[in-house]
């Protein structure tokens, strides 16, 4: 079995502690989790941590994982790559043509990442700690329902009210709403007129001569009772009773009786 | 002998006080009645339910929860004077229906009228769920007897009534002059409602009955 | 104006040892923490449930029942010392997953946070189920939506999840002002391009878009 290439900053105390590690490499939550663990190695808080040292003890686990033949999901070599990164900047001296941050930033940087994940499990640890409902305390066993009922209540405005009171007292003087077409001529009724008088046609007459009796005086209804006599003369011709003519445009509608035999 | 004694010492039950408070949870996160022997079982050894439990119920005696004897149990029980606060009341407001609005104009511009004289200017008969809806809401109210034949009682709005449309007594609802000049007498209604004034009467001489049982009960 | 003084003498409120009785019969009957709005709405006319509530308190004080505040409601608990008594009552609860409870600490000390912020301070993507988990359990909800490119939702802690911790409001959580002043809940951003979490994240997408979808239907 081929010893590992370990860097020789790392301490002993760090390999072993890889080694065990390495066995557990699906029990942890991603590379900063993995981190976090590396990190109590050196046994110190983590604000006083040496985040040079931890990315040493990082890469030596990286390649004992290689070494192995473990599979590392790609985070973790993300992280890997990331640290190595880190590790020059923090050990050549910083490049004055670089802009980026410089290596101690980003050591802080990671430093303040593991201390709040720290911070946040320790939480985690203290809430589930608490007193909890259905486990330490609880709520009344027999709790009542609130029962809903549901009351209808009615209303009408003053303008309701005087609506209704009007539609009262000149409900007599309504005529049924059909009687109030009384100066329309619909075409049923102009077929009606117009069938008896077909026989009376054998020669062409104006269609006007077939209005009903006193609709030709009154201009509104004349055009109702012309329109609805020129409706059923169509529907006479559309039935073969009757044939129609005009001499040219709004010269007089003539129409005279089709016999059978031409 | 002498063992019981020292092993008793050795799980001395809690202090009074204490047991009270036990008990006093277990009854209220229990959902059934708890008997005292199942306390006795529950609470440390040594620890009496029965007296803690005399101690509890006076503690609650005359608050808004009870401790209540259930059979040979006990439990923790809302008063019950207070039931009514474990009941929400949701209100929901209608449009009064055609027929209600209408006898309740009648009523207004007619006050008194009888019942007869309201189905004679309706031109239909006067439902009993109508006016006693208007009663119930305190629109109309009974009046004076009529001195014709039968007595007949009659109807008259309310305060209450003035006061929702907004007047200061019935004879500031316009009239039928103003109707007319608010356009509100030229309404065609629609061909629908025409019908109004023959059907549904089917019920009309059990309604007018009990209408008259009313009038007897409330009239004066 | 002699008008009004009447009706409020007719409506006067329960003298206060009354109110206090109904305050506690309402919060009795109710698993859940009811607001003093709640109450002043279900208690009769002119009552002051605030009030009330503050002489019930003192009531329950060291008793075997408490009452409790949960965010701007209360409620009545068992004394969490005796809960050593109830194991009859015990409600078995599915054990959270490690990260479950890390995401819940996580909402709860950084609220209103979004998915990437909590994958930032774990290192890891936070999985749909993990989420999805609090959320059923109602300890989670969405909270509005940053005002950051892409506008995130955001993730809070609920008034159930207060109820079942014993916390009054979400800035009683332990230790929250320590960890504020060690600059532990600060947003730095990463100096320099260190992305954590974002590899083996496949199904991440999919995630932010129904988070996405949900916020909608959750959000203001």
């Amino acid at each position: 079995m081929a010893e590992p290439n370990l860097d020789n900053v790392t301490s002993v105390d760090a390999r072993r502690a890889a080694e065990a590690l390495i066995v557990d490499v699906d029990g942890f939550e991603g590379p900063l989790d993995l981190l976090l663990t590396l990190s109590r190695t050196q046994k110190v808080d983590l604000r006083a941590i040496s985040v040079l040292q931890l990315a040493e003890q990082y890469l030596g686990f990286i390649r004992e994982a290689k070494t192995l033949r473990i599979e590392l999901a790609a985070d973790y070599l993300v992280m890997a790559a990331w640290l190595a990164f880190l590790k020059s900047r923090l050990l050549l001296p910083p490049d004055p043509a670089d802009e980026g941050p410089s290596g101690e930033e980003l050591a802080a940087h990671l430093a303040f990442q593991l201390e709040r994940l720290q911070a946040m499990r320790e939480q985690a640890a203290q809430l589930m700690a608490r007193d909890q409902k259905g486990r330490d305390f609880f709520v009344c066993g027999v709790p009542e329902d609130v029962t809903r009922t549901r009351r209808i209540t009615h209303t009408a405005t003053l303008l309701d009210l005087m609506q209704a009171y009007s539609r009262i007292r000149t409900r007599d003087d309504f005529r049924p709403y059909t009687m109030d077409r009384d100066r329309v001529l619909t075409m049923e009724q102009a077929l009606d007129r117009m069938r008896p008088l077909l026989g009376f046609a054998g020669d062409w007459t104006d269609l006007s001569s077939y209005l009903p009796e006193g609709w030709g005086d009154d201009p509104g209804m004349r055009r109702s009772a012309t329109a609805a006599t020129f409706a059923a003369s169509l529907e006479l011709a559309k039935e073969g009773r009757i044939e129609i003519r005009q001499a040219e445009t709004y010269a007089p509608i003539q129409i005279r009786r089709k016999n059978a035999d031409g | 002998m002498a063992e019981r004694e020292a092993e008793e010492s050795l799980f001395e039950a809690p202090p009074l006080a204490e047991q009270e408070r036990m008990a006093e949870a277990i009854l209220f996160a229990s959902a059934e009645p708890v008997t005292v022997a199942e306390l006795n079982a529950r609470m440390p050894h040594g620890s009496d339910a029965a007296e803690a439990l005399v101690h509890l119920k006076k503690r609650y005696e005359g608050r808004g929860v009870n401790l209540v004897r259930v059979g040979d149990a006990w439990a923790l029980r809302t008063a019950p004077d207070l039931g009514f606060l474990m009941q929400k009341e949701v209100v929901e407001t209608r449009k009064l229906s055609r027929a209600a609005i209408e006898t309740l104009a009648i009523i207004a511009y007619h006050q008194p009228v009888t019942r007869a004289e309201i189905e004679e200017i309706r031109g239909v008969s006067v439902s009993r769920g109508t006016v006693d809806q208007l009663l119930e809401l305190e629109w109309v109210r009974f009046g004076r007897r009529k001195m014709t034949p039968g007595r007949p009682v009659t109807y008259m709005v309310t305060d209450e009534f003035l006061d929702h449309f907004g007047l200061e007594s019935a004879r500031d609802l316009p009239g039928l002059k103003e109707l007319r000049a608010a356009g509100l007498l030229d309404n065609r209604p629609p061909a629908g409602n025409l019908a109004l004034g023959q059907g549904g009467a089917e019920d009309d001489d059990e309604d007018a009955e009990e209408a008259e049982d009313q009038g007897e009960m409330f009239g004066d």
